[in-house]
Parts: C-alpha cells; sequence; structure tokens
C-alpha cells in the first residue's frame, strides 16, 4: 500500500502540491488527471524522491519513504517513466534495459559494485532485458544508440525500463504521449497485463480520456495542486470540476 | 504565384550514414491546413527539419512561395516568413517565459514592444503563458512548455507555421484552445502544416492529408475523402480515425 | 583466455588489435630494438604516461567527471616514493613504505574532491580542481622541508634496479645488462598489470554504472543507482592508479620535483591524449600515449631537420625553428581535435563497423 | 522594483573591508589597501570582462584567452613606443593621447585575432567543453609562440607615461595615479558592457543560442555572426585589458596571460557565469583579499582566493549572480 | 658517431632552456659560448688538433628532461663534458647524472648555493656565481653602521638562501624585517605596506634590500610609493639583465652589487666581446652572454693545459685550482668545491637618457679576497 499524507511542496509562493493524501492499494490502477500544471507530474517527483517535499509524509507497505534519495525509494518498489523522455542517449537500447535490470537484482553483481567480475559474463541480465524489448516490440533496434531513436520508440524505451525495475508501484506519466496511435496499443497491452498481477500497484498520469476510462479503477483528480475528485471513473468524467476545468466543457452546455 | 505555398519534390535526407527520406513529394496548398501522419519513425519530424533547413536535403529540391530554399540556411528560411514548433518543444529553459516569447517576437526590442492584441490572444488561448510570464520556462510542467512553444510560433504573424505534435502532454482542454486557434488563424490567412498523432484533432481541422511511411510520401489527398476511407487507413496508419 | 585478460572488451577493429599489439611489442623490445638512452628514457615515458592516462579515462571517459586536479595524485605518487627514499635511504622497504603513504594520502584527498564534486555542478567543479591544483603545487614547493621546494629532490634506489647494478659485464644487443633495464621490465610488468587491472573494471557490472552516469545522472540515481557512491568510488579509483603512475614515474627518474609531476602542462598533456586516443575506451590510452609522447619527444630534432631544409626561406625558417617546437605542438593540438572527434580508437572502430 | 535587487552579494566587498579594519591595526594602512584593492580589483575586472562574455555568456571555455591579454599589451607596447615623445612628456593629456590609441589599436588587433580564432578553433567546438579546453588550449600555445616569434622570448619592458607614474596622498595613504586610471577605464566597461546587455536582446539571445542553437536559428537569428560579434568583442575587451595589465607591470613576458588565466576564471566564477556586476564584485573581491591577505599573512595570499571562491560557491553554488544555469 | 671521428673530436653538450620561461637567459649564455670559444680557439675552434663540437641541448627548464638529455649527451652522444644549465632546478637535477657516467658538468649560470654545496659531487665545476657570492656582495654594498634593512625576498628555496647569506654576511648593519612575498606576486601595496611599517621609525638610513628574480617584480611598485621623500626609504638590490634594469631608471643613486654589467669591467677580454657582440647583435652583451663566454675560457684553458686530453681524471686534477680570464677578468676555480672565485661590482645607478635601462656606475670591484664565500660542500 503506497500512501501520501498531507504532501506538499512550494516552489517560492506557488503551492504546486498541497496537502495531498492518498492511498493507492495494490491490484488497482489509479488514473491521475487534471489541467496542465495542476501538479501531477510533481506529484509523482514527489513521491519518487526527485522533488523534497515542503511538508508531508511517503510511505510504501507501512514503511517510511520520507527523506530518501531516489535511489533507495526506487530500491524499496518505485518505478517510474518520464513524462519527458530522459534517457542514456549513447548508449544502446539494450544497454539501457540491462542496466535497469542490474539496478533491481542484488545478484552477484551488487549492483555493479562487484568491480571484478566481467559484465558480459552475467548472462541472465541479457537474457531478461531481451525478454523485455520483445515485449515493447523494441527487440529489432536493441543494438541502435538511443539517441537516433525516433521521439515514439524512446517512449516504449522509458516504459521498458521501467518494467525492467520490476517494481511494486508502477508510475506511468503519460506513456502514450506522442506514441502513433497503431503503437499505442501495445503499450497499453502492457499494462493491462501489468493489472493482472494483483500485487502491483499502477498509478497513471493520462490526458487522453479514453484511455483513462478503459483503464482505470479509480481516478483521482488534482487542480492547482489539490485534490478535488476521488473516485469511480464514470463517476469522476461526470463531475462538474471535471467536466469545466479539465475537459473545457462548460457545464451548462453540458447540461 | 503557384498556389502551393510550400513545394517539396523528390527529397532525399542522410542522417550520417543513414538514408532517412527517399525522395518525398510534398505540396502545401495556401492558406489551408495539411496534416502530415505516419507511424513512429516514418520520417515526419524528418521532414519538417529538412524543410527548415536543419538537415540538408541530400537530393530534390523544397521551394516556399515559388522561391527555391533547399540551400538556404535555417535563419534565411525562417526570415521569409515560417514559424516552426519543433516536436521537442525547443523551449530557452533557463530564460523567463517572457523571454521566450520576446525572442519569438523579432521585430520588439523589448517585451513591451510585442503587440498587445494579440498577446491578449494569446493569453487567452494558453492562460498559462500568462500565469508563468515571469518564471523560468525550465519550470513549466509538461503541458505548459508545449503551450508556450505554440505561443511562441504565433506571436507574430507568420506565412507558414510548421508544428510538429502540438497536442502531445495537453488536457482535452486545451487542445479545444489550441484548434481553435488554428483555425482562427487558418481563418487569417496563415497556412499550416501538422504533423498530429491525435487523430481526431486531425479529423477536425486538417483540410488535407498527406501521410508518410518508411521515408516516402504514400498517400496525398482531401482530408475529408481520407476520413471517410476506413479501408484507407487501416491500410496505412494500421488502424481508422 | 587473451580475452578474458582483455576483459573481453575486444578492439572490434582488426587495425586497432594491430596497433595495439605493435605498440606492446615495441615497448616490450625497446630496450634491444631502440638502443640508447634517449629512446629508452621515451619508452619508460610511454609506459607510466599509459597508466597515468588510462588512470583519468576512468574519471573523464567513463564517469564524466573533469577535473584538472588529477596531477595532484600523480605527483602525490612521485612524492611519496621521492620522501620515503629520500627520508628512509635507497631501500624497498622505504619504496613500499612511499607506495603505500601515497596511496592514503591520494584516497583521503580524492574522497574529500570527489565528495565535493557533488556540490557543484561540473563546469564549477573543473574550475576549482584547476585552482586546487594550483594551489598544491604551491603548497609542493612551500614545503621545501620536505619536498625540496622548487628544486625537487634527486635520491637513490635500491641497487638492483639502479643504473650502477651491472649484471653481464657484455652488452646484449647492444644494451647494457644494467640495474636501468631491469627497472624498465619493471615497470613495464607494472604498466601490463595496472591496464588489465582497469580494463577489468570499465567492463564490470559498475563500469557500465558509470557510464551510465557519465550519459544521464538523474536517471541512473532514479532508477535506482546512489550515484554518490559510484563518482566517489571512481574518482578514488583513478586517484589510486594515478598514484601508483606516479610511484612509477619517480622510480623511473629517480628526480622528483613540482613540474615534473605536478604541472598543468602535463595536466593538459593527459587531456589532450584521452582525446586523441579515445575517450573511454582505456586502449586510447596506450595508443594516444605512444603517439604523444614519441611526437613530443622527438618534434624538436624533426623540426630541426626542417628549419635546414628551409634554410633559404627566412620566414619559414624562423617558424620552422626547432626553438618555436612548441607552436607545432599546439597545431597538433588544434589538429588532434579537429581530425579525431572521436579519438583514434573511435575512428577506427567506426571504420570497422562501415 | 527595488525589492527585485538581490542585494546580499552588494554588501559583500564593504563586509570584508569592516573586518579588515580591526585586524590592519591602523587607519592609513586600512584606507591604503582597501583603496589600492578596490583598484586592484578594477583592473582585474578590465581583464576578465571579455571572459565573461566568451565564457561566462557563449559557454566557451576558452583557456585561450589569455593570449589576448598578452597580446594586446605587446601591440599597445608597440603603440607606445611610437609615440616616445607623447609618452615622455609631463603632460597628462599627452600621455592619455598616447595610451588611449594604444588601447584602441590593441582592442582593434585582439579583436581581428579573435576572429580568427573563432573561425579556425572554436567554431568546430561550440557546446563540447572538453574539446574547447584542448582545442584552445593549443591556440594558446600557438599564439604565445607567435609572440615570441614577432617580440621575441625575452621580457619587454613597457614604462608608464611620465604622468601617471607616482602616487596622491589621501591622509598618509599612498593611492598610484595609475589605478585611478584603472578605476575610471573600468567603469567605463562596466557600464557599456551592462548597458548593451541589458538594454538589447543581444545577452538573451546568445544565453538561448547556447542552449538551443537550432532553435534560436529557427526563430530567425542569425546566431552564427552574432556568436562572432560577441567573440570578436570579448578578445577585444581582453586587448584592453592587457593593455592596462602590461602598463601596470610595466613589463611584458609571452607567459603574461598564461599567468593571469586562472585568476580570471576565479572571477567569473565567483560573479556567476554570464554577469557583468557578478565578475565586477568578484574582482573587487579578489583584490581586496589579496591585499588584506597579503598584509596579514602574506604566505597565504596565493590560497586566499581559491579560499575565497569555495566560500562564496558554498553560500552560493553557481556564483554570487547566475545570469545562466549551468 | 664513427669512433675514428670522435678521436679528432672535443664533444661538449650545452644543456640549457632553449625554450621555456628561461628561454631569454638560455639564449644568452648560448651565445656567449660560442663566442667565447671562438675568441679563446683564436677562431679555430680546435684545442689540440681536435676540433671542438658543441651539442645543444633544450631542457625546456624541466629538471626530467634536463635529466634524460644529459644522459643522452654523455652515453648516446659521447660528449666529453657538458656545459649548463640555466636553471638551478635543472642543475641540482643533473648532478647526479654527471657523477653516474663520469663525466664533468660545468654549471653556468644556474646559481643554488647547493650546487657547489651539499648536493656536489668531484665532476662538478661552477664559473657561474652562487647564491651566496651574489648575497655577500651586496651585502658589503651597503653594510655600513647605523644602516637598518628590510629584506624583501620571494617565498620559495631561492629567496630564502639568499636572505640567509646576506644575513650572514652583514656586519654592521642590522635587519630590522624579513619581507617573503609569493614569487608571482603582482600587487606589492601590502607588501610595501609592512615593509614601511618595519621601517619608517628607525633612525639613521633606512634601506629596503630587493632579492627577486622573475618578469613581475617590486620595483615599480617601490617607486610609486615614493618612499624616499615620504620616509626617506631607499631601496637597493642587485643586478640583473638590461631588460628588467628598465626599472632602476626610477631609482637614480641606488646602490647594489652586480655580476657583470657591460661597462664596468675594464679588461682585453671584455673588450672583444662587448666589440664582438656589437658587431654580431647590435646590441650590448647581457649578463648571461658574460657567463657563457666565461664558460667558453674555462673549458678551453683546461683542454690547452690538457692538450686536447678529455679524460675526465686529467680535466678534474687540472681544472681544480685552475685560473682563467674571462670577461670579468680572471677566475679561479676553488680546489675545495670547484666554484669559481671572482669579482663583483659594487654599483651606483645613474639615469643617463641614451640608455633604456639605469645605468650602474662602479663604485668598486668587490676582488674574490674582499668575499669570505663560505665552502658547504662535503668532500
Ligand atoms: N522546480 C519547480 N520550480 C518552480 N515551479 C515548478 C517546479 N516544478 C513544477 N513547478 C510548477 O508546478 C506546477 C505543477 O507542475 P507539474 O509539472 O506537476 O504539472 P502537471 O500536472 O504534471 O502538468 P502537465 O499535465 O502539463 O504535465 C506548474 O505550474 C509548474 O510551473
Ligand atoms: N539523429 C538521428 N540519427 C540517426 N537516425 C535518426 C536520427 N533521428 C532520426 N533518425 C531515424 O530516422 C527515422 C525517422 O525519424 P523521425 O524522427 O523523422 O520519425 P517520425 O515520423 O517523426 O516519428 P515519431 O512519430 O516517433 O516522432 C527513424 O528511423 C529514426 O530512427
Ligand atoms: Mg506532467
Ligand atoms: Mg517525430
Amino acid at each position: 500500500m503506497l500512501e501520501t499524507r498531507d504532501l506538499t511542496i512550494r516552489f517560492g509562493g506557488h503551492v504546486a502540491v498541497n496537502a495531498v493524501s492518498c492511498s493507492f492499494a495494490p491490484g488497482t490502477l489509479t488514473a491521475i488527471v487534471g489541467p496542465n500544471g495542476a501538479g501531477k507530474t510533481t506529484y509523482f517527483n514527489l513521491i519518487s524522491g526527485q522533488l523534497k517535499a515542503s511538508a508531508g509524509t511517503v510511505s510504501l507497505d507501512g514503511r517510511s519513504l520520507t527523506g530518501m534519495a531516489p535511489s533507495a525509494r526506487t530500491r524499496a518498489g518505485l518505478g517510474r517513466a518520464f513524462q519527458l523522455t530522459n534517457l542514456f542517449p549513447h548508449l544502446t537500447v539494450l544497454e539501457n534495459v540491462r542496466l535497469a535490470v542490474q539496478a533491481t537484482r542484488d545478484g552477484t553483481h551488487r549492483r555493479g559494485l562487484k568491480l571484478w567480475s566481467i559484465w558480459s559474463d552475467h548472462r541472465d541480465l541479457v537474457a531478461r532485458a531481451d525478454e523485455i524489448l520483445t515485449q515493447v516490440a523494441l527487440k529489432a533496434r536493441e543494438h541502435d544508440a538511443v539517441a537516433s531513436l525516433p521521439h515514439g520508440d524512446q517512449r516504449k524505451l522509458e516504459v521498458a525500463l521501467l518494467i525492467a525495475l520490476e517494481p511494486k508501484v508502477f508510475m506511468f506519466d503519460e506513456p502514450t504521449a506522442g506514441m502513433n496511435a497503431a503503437e499505442a496499443p501495445v503499450i497499453l497491452d502492457l499494462i493491462r497485463q501489468l493489472k493482472q498481477d494483483r500485487s502491483k500497484t499502477i498509478l497513471l498520469v493520462e490526458h487522453k480520456m479514453d484511455v483513462v476510462r478503459e483503464l482505470a479503477d479509480r481516478i483521482i483528480v488534482l487542480h492547482n495542486g489539490t485534490l478535488v475528485a476521488d473516485g469511480e471513473p464514470a463517476e469522476v468524467i461526470a463531475s462538474p470540476v471535471v467536466q469545466e476545468a479539465y475537459l473545457g466543457v462548460s457545464t451548462k452546455e453540458a447540461a | 504565384m503557384s498556389e502551393m505555398l510550400l513545394d517539396l519534390q523528390g527529397v532525399h535526407t542522410h542522417i550520417g550514414a543513414y538514408h532517412i527520406l527517399h525522395g518525398v513529394d510534398l505540396q502545401v496548398p495556401r492558406a489551408q491546413l495539411t496534416m502530415l501522419l505516419g507511424r513512429n519513425g516514418a520520417g515526419k519530424t524528418t521532414t519538417l527539419r529538412t524543410i527548415m533547413g536543419l538537415w540538408q536535403a541530400s537530393q530534390g529540391k523544397v521551394s516556399f512561395a515559388g522561391r527555391d530554399i533547399t540551400r538556404l540556411r535555417t535563419p534565411q528560411i525562417a526570415e521569409l516568413g515560417i514559424a516552426y514548433v519543433p516536436e521537442n518543444m525547443g523551449i530557452f529553459s533557463d530564460l523567463t517565459v517572457k523571454e521566450n516569447m520576446l525572442l519569438a517576437a523579432r521585430a520588439a526590442r523589448t517585451a513591451d514592444d510585442i503587440d498587445t492584441q494579440r498577446l491578449e490572444w494569446i493569453f487567452q488561448l494558453f492562460p498559462a503563458v500568462q500565469k508563468f510570464w515571469n518564471h523560468p520556462a525550465g519550470k513549466l510542467s509538461g503541458g505548459q512548455k508545449q503551450m508556450l512553444a505554440v505561443a511562441r510560433a504565433i506571436v507574430e504573424p507568420r506565412e507558414l507555421l510548421i508544428v510538429d505534435e502540438p497536442s502531445k502532454g495537453l488536457a482535452p482542454a486545451i487542445i479545444n484552445n489550441m484548434i481553435d486557434a488554428f483555425a482562427e488563424l487558418k481563418s487569417r490567412g496563415v497556412t499550416i502544416l501538422l504533423v498530429e498523432q491525435n487523430l481526431n484533432f486531425a479529423q477536425r481541422l486538417g483540410d488535407h492529408v498527406a501521410v508518410m511511411d518508411n521515408g516516402r510520401l504514400v498517400h496525398a489527398g482531401r482530408m475529408a475523402a481520407f476520413s471517410e476511407d476506413v479501408q484507407l487507413q487501416q491500410r496505412l496508419l494500421g488502424l481508422a480515425l | 583466455m587473451l580475452s578474458r585478460l582483455i576483459s573481453h572488451d575486444l578492439p572490434r577493429s582488426r587495425l586497432l588489435a594491430v596497433i595495439l599489439a605493435a605498440i606492446v611489442l615495441a615497448l616490450l623490445v625497446a630496450p634491444f630494438a631502440f638502443p640508447g638512452v634517449k629512446a629508452l628514457n621515451v619508452a619508460a615515458k610511454i609506459l607510466v604516461f599509459i597508466v597515468l592516462v588510462a588512470s583519468f579515462d576512468l574519471l573523464l571517459g567513463y564517469t564524466g567527471i573533469v577535473s584538472f586536479a588529477h596531477t595532484m595524485f600523480f605527483g602525490i605518487g612521485a612524492y611519496g616514493i621521492a620522501i620515503a627514499s629520500t627520508r628512509l635511504g635507497p631501500t624497498w622497504m622505504s619504496m613500499g613504505v612511499g607506495v603505500a603513504c601515497a596511496l592514503a594520502l591520494s584516497l583521503v584527498l580524492s574522497l574529500a574532491i570527489g565528495l565535493f564534486s557533488l556540490r557543484v555542478r561540473a563546469i564549477f567543479f573543473a574550475m576549482i580542481t584547476l585552482a586546487v591544483a594550483a594551489a598544491f603545487q604551491t603548497l609542493a614547493s612551500q614545503l621545501s622541508v620536505f619536498t625540496g621546494g622548487e628544486d625537487g629532490l634527486s635520491f637513490k634506489l635500491p641497487e638492483l634496479i639502479s643504473p650502477s647494478f651491472e649484471f653481464a659485464e657484455e652488452p646484449f644487443l647492444g644494451a647494457s645488462l644494467d640495474g636501468r633495464l631491469l627497472c624498465y621490465y619493471l615497470l613495464f610488468v607494472v604498466a601490463v598489470v595496472l591496464v588489465l587491472a582497469m580494463l577489468r573494471i570499465v567492463n564490470s557490472p559498475f563500469g557500465r554504472v558509470l557510464q551510465a552516469i557519465r550519459e544521464n545522472e538523474f536517471r541512473a540515481e532514479a532508477i535506482g543507482y546512489r550515484v554518490v557512491v559510484y563518482r566517489t568510488v571512481s574518482s578514488m579509483l583513478s586517484a589510486l592508479f594515478a598514484t601508483l603512475a606516479g610511484c612509477m614515474l619517480a622510480i623511473w627518474l629517480r628526480y622528483n620535483g613540482p613540474d615534473t609531476s605536478l604541472s598543468f602542462e602535463i595536466m593538459v598533456d593527459v587531456l589532450l591524449i584521452v582525446v586523441i586516443g579515445g575517450m573511454g575506451t582505456i586502449y586510447g590510452a596506450v595508443i594516444g600515449a605512444a603517439l604523444f609522447v614519441v611526437a613530443q619527444s622527438y618534434l624538436q630534432d624533426l623540426l630541426r631537420m626542417g628549419s635546414e631544409a628551409s634554410a633559404s626561406l627566412p620566414w619559414l625558417a624562423a617558424v620552422l625553428s626547432p626553438d618555436r617546437w612548441l607552436l607545432w605542438l599546439g597545431v597538433l593540438f588544434v589538429l588532434s581535435v579537429y581530425y579525431f572527434p572521436t579519438g583514434v580508437v573511435g575512428k577506427l572502430r567506426a571504420r570497422a563497423a562501415s | 522594483m527595488f525589492r527585485d535587487i538581490d542585494y546580499k552579494p552588494l554588501l559583500l566587498a564593504p563586509v570584508l573591508a569592516l573586518v579588515a579594519l580591526p585586524l590592519t591595526g591602523s587607519f592609513s594602512t586600512w584606507l591604503t589597501l582597501t583603496v589600492a584593492g578596490l583598484a586592484m580589483g578594477m583592473i582585474i575586472f578590465i581583464i576578465a570582462s571579455g571572459l565573461t562574455l566568451v565564457f561566462g555568456l557563449m559557454d566557451v571555455l576558452n583557456f585561450g584567452h589569455g593570449v589576448f591579454i598578452a597580446l594586446g599589451a605587446f601591440v599597445a607596447s608597440s603603440v607606445l613606443a611610437l609615440m616616445g615623445d607623447w609618452t615622455g612628456s609631463q603632460s597628462l593629456l599627452l600621455n592619455l593621447m598616447a595610451v588611449f590609441p594604444a588601447m584602441l589599436v590593441a582592442m582593434l588587433v585582439a579583436g581581428a585575432v579573435g576572429l580568427a580564432f573563432e573561425r579556425l578553433i572554436v567554431r568546430p567546438v561550440y557546446g563540447q567543453h572538453l574539446k574547447q579546453i584542448l582545442i584552445t588550449m593549443g591556440g594558446m600555445i600557438i599564439g604565445e609562440e607567435i609572440i615570441k616569434v614577432i617580440w621575441g622570448p625575452a621580457q619587454l619592458p613597457l614604462p608608464l607615461p611620465e604622468a601617471l607614474r607616482g602616487s596622491i596622498f589621501v591622509m598618509d595613504a599612498a593611492i598610484s595615479k595609475y589605478r585611478l586610471l584603472a578605476v575610471v577605464v573600468g567603469l567605463a566597461v562596466f557600464g557599456l558592457m551592462a548597458w548593451t546587455l541589458a538594454r538589447t536582446k543581444i545577452g538573451l539571445l546568445i544565453r538561448a543560442g547556447v542552449q538551443d542553437r537550432e532553435m534560436v536559428e529557427s526563430l530567425g537569428y542569425r546566431i552564427g555572426r552574432l556568436f562572432i560579434g560577441v567573440f570578436v568583442a570579448g578578445s577585444a575587451l581582453a586587448g584592453l585589458g592587457g593593455t592596462m595589465w602590461g602598463l601596470f607591470q610595466q613589463n611584458l613576458i609571452p607567459q603574461m596571460g598564461a599567468q593571469v588565466n586562472v585568476l580570471i576564471f576565479i572571477v567569473i566564477i565567483i560573479g556567476g557565469l554570464g554577469s557583468t556586476g557578478g565578475a565586477l564584485i568578484g574582482a573587487l573581491l579578489v583584490g581586496l583579499m589579496n591585499n588584506y591577505v597579503g598584509f596579514l599573512l602574506p604566505a597565504a595570499t596565493q590560497f586566499s582566493t581559491i579560499a575565497l571562491m569555495v566560500v562564496v560557491l558554498l553560500w552560493r553554488p553557481q556564483g554570487v549572480y547566475p545570469v545562466v544555469n549551468r | 658517431i664513427p669512433a675514428a671521428a670522435a678521436d679528432k673530436e672535443i664533444r661538449i653538450a650545452h644543456v640549457y632552456s632553449k625554450t621555456g620561461p628561461l628561454e631569454a637567459y638560455g639564449k644568452q649564455t648560448q651565445i656567449g659560448l660560442m663566442m667565447g670559444l671562438e675568441y679563446a680557439t683564436g677562431g679555430s675552434m680546435t684545442v689540440g688538433g681536435k676540433k671542438i663540437v658543441v651539442i645543444e641541448k633544450d631542457d625546456q627548464g624541466k629538471p626530467d628532461l634536463g635529466k634524460s638529455l644529459l644522459a643522452a649527451a654523455y652515453s648516446d652522444d659521447k660528449a666529453d663534458l657538458a656545459i649548463g644549465p640555466t636553471s638551478s632546478g635543472v642543475a641540482l637535477a643533473l648532478l647526479p647524472v654527471a657523477e653516474e657516467y663520469k663525466k664533468i658538468l660545468l654549471v653556468e649560470p644556474a646559481v643554488a648555493d647547493s650546487i657547489t654545496g651539499d648536493k656536489w659531487n668531484k665532476y662538478i665545476f661552477r664559473t657561474g656565481r652562487n647564491s651566496s657570492q651574489d648575497a655577500i656582495s651586496n651585502a658589503v654594498a651597503v653594510d655600513k653602521e647605523g644602516t637598518s634593512i628590510v629584506m624583501l625576498a620571494q617565498d620559495y628555496a631561492f629567496g630564502r638562501d639568499g636572505v640567509k647569506a646576506f644575513k650572514d654576511a652583514l656586519k654592521k648593519a642590522k635587519i630590522v624585517h624579513e619581507e617573503y612575498l609569493p614569487p608571482a606576486t603582482t600587487d606589492f601595496t601590502a607588501g610595501i605596506a609592512r615593509m614601511v611599517d618595519a621601517l619608517k621609525d628607525k633612525p639613521g638610513r633606512k634601506i629596503i634590500a630587493v632579492v627577486w628574480a622573475g618578469a613581475t617584480n617590486p620595483f615599480n611598485a617601490l617607486a610609486d610609493a615614493d618612499l624616499k621623500s615620504r620616509y626617506n626609504i631607499e631601496v637597493g638590490s642587485g643586478g640583473n639583465i638590461l631588460p628588467a634594469m628598465a626599472a632602476y631608471k626610477r631609482f637614480p643613486g641606488m646602490e647594489g652589487a652586480t655580476y657583470y654589467y657591460f661597462g664596468i669591467p675594464k679588461n682585453p677580454v671584455n673588450e672583444a666581446m662587448v666589440s664582438a657582440h656589437y658587431k654580431e647583435f647590435k646590441a650590448p652583451p647581457d649578463f648571461f652572454t658574460a657567463g657563457g663566454f666565461s664558460a667558453a675560457m674555462a673549458v678551453v684553458t683546461a683542454l690547452k693545459k690538457t692538450e686536447g686530453n678529455t679524460s675526465t681524471n686529467k680535466l678534474i686534477s687540472t681544472m681544480e685550482g685552475m685560473s682563467f680570464d674571462t670577461p670579468k677578468g680572471k677566475m679561479t676555480f676553488r680546489k675545495e668545491d670547484h666554484q669559481a672565485m671572482q669579482s663583483m661590482y659594487h654599483f651606483k645607478i645613474k639615469v643617463d637618457p641614451a640608455f633604456a635601462w639605469g645605468v650602474p656606475e662602479l663604485v668598486h670591484e668587490i676582488k674574490p679576497e674582499e668575499m669570505n664565500i663560505p665552502i658547504k660542500n662535503k668532500r
């Protein structure tokens, strides 16, 4: 169970996330929606530790994560894919994934702190990386440098890294933005598969309402940093705040 | 003067050792909106960059308003009256939103010189631009950056607007604003070339459509006809609109 | 077997493999193939620089840290041997003590610098190390009681590796069989072992994490690597190897002074060699060091011939004068950055790949 | 409006001076040290001003910047040698009439060489720090050697014009006349730079161009030309700085540029990259610090500048007035 | 080198800073050396039927490089003896090499005392002056009863040694303060303030004695501070190369002692050198030219005595105690430490518009006998 309590951050005078308390149970997929700049990515940053909260706490399965470095949170089971692509541009696709696999497994290579083994001897890492690349349909490009991939493929790789981390909590930040309509289903299928595993918690930031409608078990709405709605998808989407502030439909018109 | 504002003929582009575009023929009619569609990696971005002179075409010809611009440098091309919103948005993250806008307004020396009316209009379309006017642009949220990128492109009148995936990361309400904005620009006689993955968006706005695959143009025609031909869509894009 | 020795980091270009083999072979037979004091000195200097440059590559090429304080550790190693041998006499024991103390000091300093590097941005860090290195050099000359100040220290080493020790009367293949020869082979073995060790480190899972940090530190942290730890370990390792290179230098020269091991000039040479050779390859260090040291050592001789040949053209002769050899070294700097943007190794590999 | 000014760094120099007052013991000594230190700071600012443009704004780690300083000094010495009558005269006016053309020619020559330097050496490596370091280092070596070819390897005396020698005395504190001239020139340089950068889009364009050159070009600006222009201006300022520095030392050696390299890098770092005001504050602090520590603990002088930089960076990890985030 | 040719040649290696920070000094030495060899051999460049060959080696001011060059000169180039180097640091690194190869190294113009002091070995001779000679002669020039002296020197071994030797040589005057400044000091305000504080209230004659090497020197700053008229403080210093003495123009009447100035010694050797130099370069010979010339004279004198025999032991026994003519008059290699005993010149600066530098006028020639130069080596 991932839990945030009164999570808050201020940038100067601007409160980007305002006392958000919420918990996310395993086996559910929660969509987080809200207008641009509502604080969704910032909320993710606070959970995964990229930003330090001005106030409030984060805990996972009862264990407090507040104050931990991002790397420690990742090792504790939080996994995160980024909204703006954020990879190792001059390494190959395969190496990108292998690095993520290695990071999570405290095997004989001890997360890379074992200086005296030869990297290519760790075949299990390669095998796992290959598997993931096949899953996201990037196997064909495994030896290309990331920098030369088209935008859409980079987004896929971003998701591949997250899967490689095998976290308890998956945080997707607009995984299909900029992805071709024919490609997006690959990622959405992946997310559906993850949902099958009832022990995983999934958080999804997404602006495409059809996707949200189809995947989410629950929707929470952020607006100006504040949690303004939380509940069943259909119910939340129909609520006036979403209709007006987010979808841009004037309530009167809708009514 | 030809009816086509922008005309690509047999354009080939290489990036390093890779041959990316294999003879693209693309026509963009004046004062209309042309949608460029295609799968990931089809070469859409590369085409736009080649038009802007950011990649050099190794073969073929690009002309703008009847003038050959194939060998011109990027600033010269831009000066002819083309605004470009790149795929990665090209936000100057160290500069404030105001400074970003000021740079886009070539004629303005200070922010006060920017056409107020136009600015009001932009603020209305993209409220975040006004709200964060004096903030470093790097701190904006993903969607806010996208708004700023488009706002920059329309701060001064331009003859041709080239935009690479403007809707990604935007909330539905803002997408609606953007559609309004493009529609209004079109009504003012601006020509628009748009790459888009959001098919709904494409359909609502496009007059013409061009589809790319594997570095080639595989279809060009009117949007209305394309919208109706589900089979064609299925074949070209892998799914229907 | 050979592949394991080089940690499966194959040259990936036949030409590269040939060149590497040729360099190693040349260094192995140098005392006999190129007799003479000067040639042997050049060969020894190449050995020292290979280790020094490879250690810097660990930091710069693999971890992406730009530091100008690397010669500081080189100097610490050299002073370690120099001071210990001066104070404790020319014994193996005192050499051991010198190496150990130097390594310890380097470890502490590199830890401090490594931790500080996390507080400031890359360029700032580079500039700070530039200043720190300058300060350290000043300090070394001010502490003249220990270091001999500007004048440096000349000292003796154990008999076995001193020139006065002759284990055969007759020269063999033009090389006199003396302590100097033994000393050279000592350096050779040490250099080979150290380079193989570094090759192993960069090809371990650890090395890959370093590359990831170089590429995108933020993301490396996000996927669960404690960047602080890896960067610090890398700084320390590279400092230790540089220290050992410094020890090698002092053992060969039996002299050390601030200009010899601490100067900014050496730092720039090292940077250039890394870039000429090819960053992040280790092999680049071998090729770069060999090329550069040979060029540097024989440039003046070359120019002497050039200016004699062009004596009829006064302007040209003035520029080709051996006194202006630095001018040509400068030109070499510029051209090598122009023509080897990815270094010799990068270029050869790209050629082999296409 | 006033609220927006970050005033804390402005207090650094006065605070440093106040702290030094009780330590130096006598008021007249303190006054001598302070005034001389401030004036020295101005000279340092002049030689560093070009680097604020080149390194601070354009993000070119130009290790060859020093060579323009040396070049300026040598050119100025040649010009002054031609005007022996005026420099030898007791009249301040005639002296200045010799010094100003010397500065001008030094700036022109340094600027012209800067142009070639940008084209041949810097242009291929924009955005690549490491290569910039190496290639400009190479450029520096070449430049220094060419100076040796032209002016010879030996040191060259550059006597100050007559009327600028000596000191004026205020309350028993000696202030050398030349330093007063330096203050005037320094203020002029500062004013001009600050004005240009604040009033035009140049500063903005450069900062944007460093981040994303392609985007600036896509907006229709010829960033290449602008970069050349700014680089040339930076080199010309270095030429001016060289003239001032040479006249201060009254003695030129071809290596003089390399000798001030680290110092001016430190000043720019303290000031925060790209900031003219920051560079001025940095230079003044260094000038003062050198004098106070030089008086109180001479052996520590060389370390004091570095300590100053480290302390400032611990306080503000990007320097006092960072204009650019790097 | 074919053995037969080598037999007919005398191979002399000159290791010096052909490039590097001391390039200007090194070149003077080389010019002087060649002129001296010409002069001493009467233009034939042969001694005892053997041709003198000079092999130039550029140490770039780097001790490690110097070491390897000297070894290469002795071994690869079969040099019979070597001369040089320019910098003391290099010289100290070279000393063991001479011992290893058992060949003579004639040190010129490196000045450090330890070269003929505790780092000395029997293969080392020196024609150049040592720091003690410099310091003692300067001390002699100012050593009067009732004089208060502040020493200003660079804060490293060379400066501290110089001050110590100066202090040891003073009999009557009193040193009230020693001011050590970093060698690279550019702003002298603070140092001057401290020296003035130490000196201004002292009775009698007040002198700031400067021991300084290098291009950035304190003289202009001292002149600007107007010490003479404000506090009646004088400045004193030794000689230097001509460009550096430009600064002396602002100190008319300044006293000190110098190693060489072309207008001072009156002897045929000096006259020959000055006129040859004018002829070739249209300029007078400088400080280090005289040194190179002296070294040449020493070598040729010794070789003439051995009739061209270059065996090291023979040369050593010949040179110990040997006297030879130089532009500075007669010099003698002292038996104990192989240091050449030589005259120094007590001067007073005159300003003459015809010269770009302050002209040192001879007050008194300080003969070797007048200076008690300590012997610091162990045999
Ligand atoms: N480091 C920062 N400093 C200052 N303001 C920030 C910072 N990071 C985010 N903000 C501000 O906080 C607000 C929330 O940003 P956030 O990125 O969380 O939005 P979002 O909900 O993810 O929006 P989008 O859908 O556009 O991605 C924005 O207004 C942004 O400008
Ligand atoms: N810098 C580069 N180096 C090498 N190849 C590149 C580079 N940039 C793009 N490519 C290749 O060019 C092809 C076309 O890419 P482009 O970015 O034009 O696609 P796109 O149609 O815009 O795709 P998307 O919809 O994902 O943005 C791809 O196969 C891509 O891998
Ligand atoms: Mg977001
Ligand atoms: Mg694209």
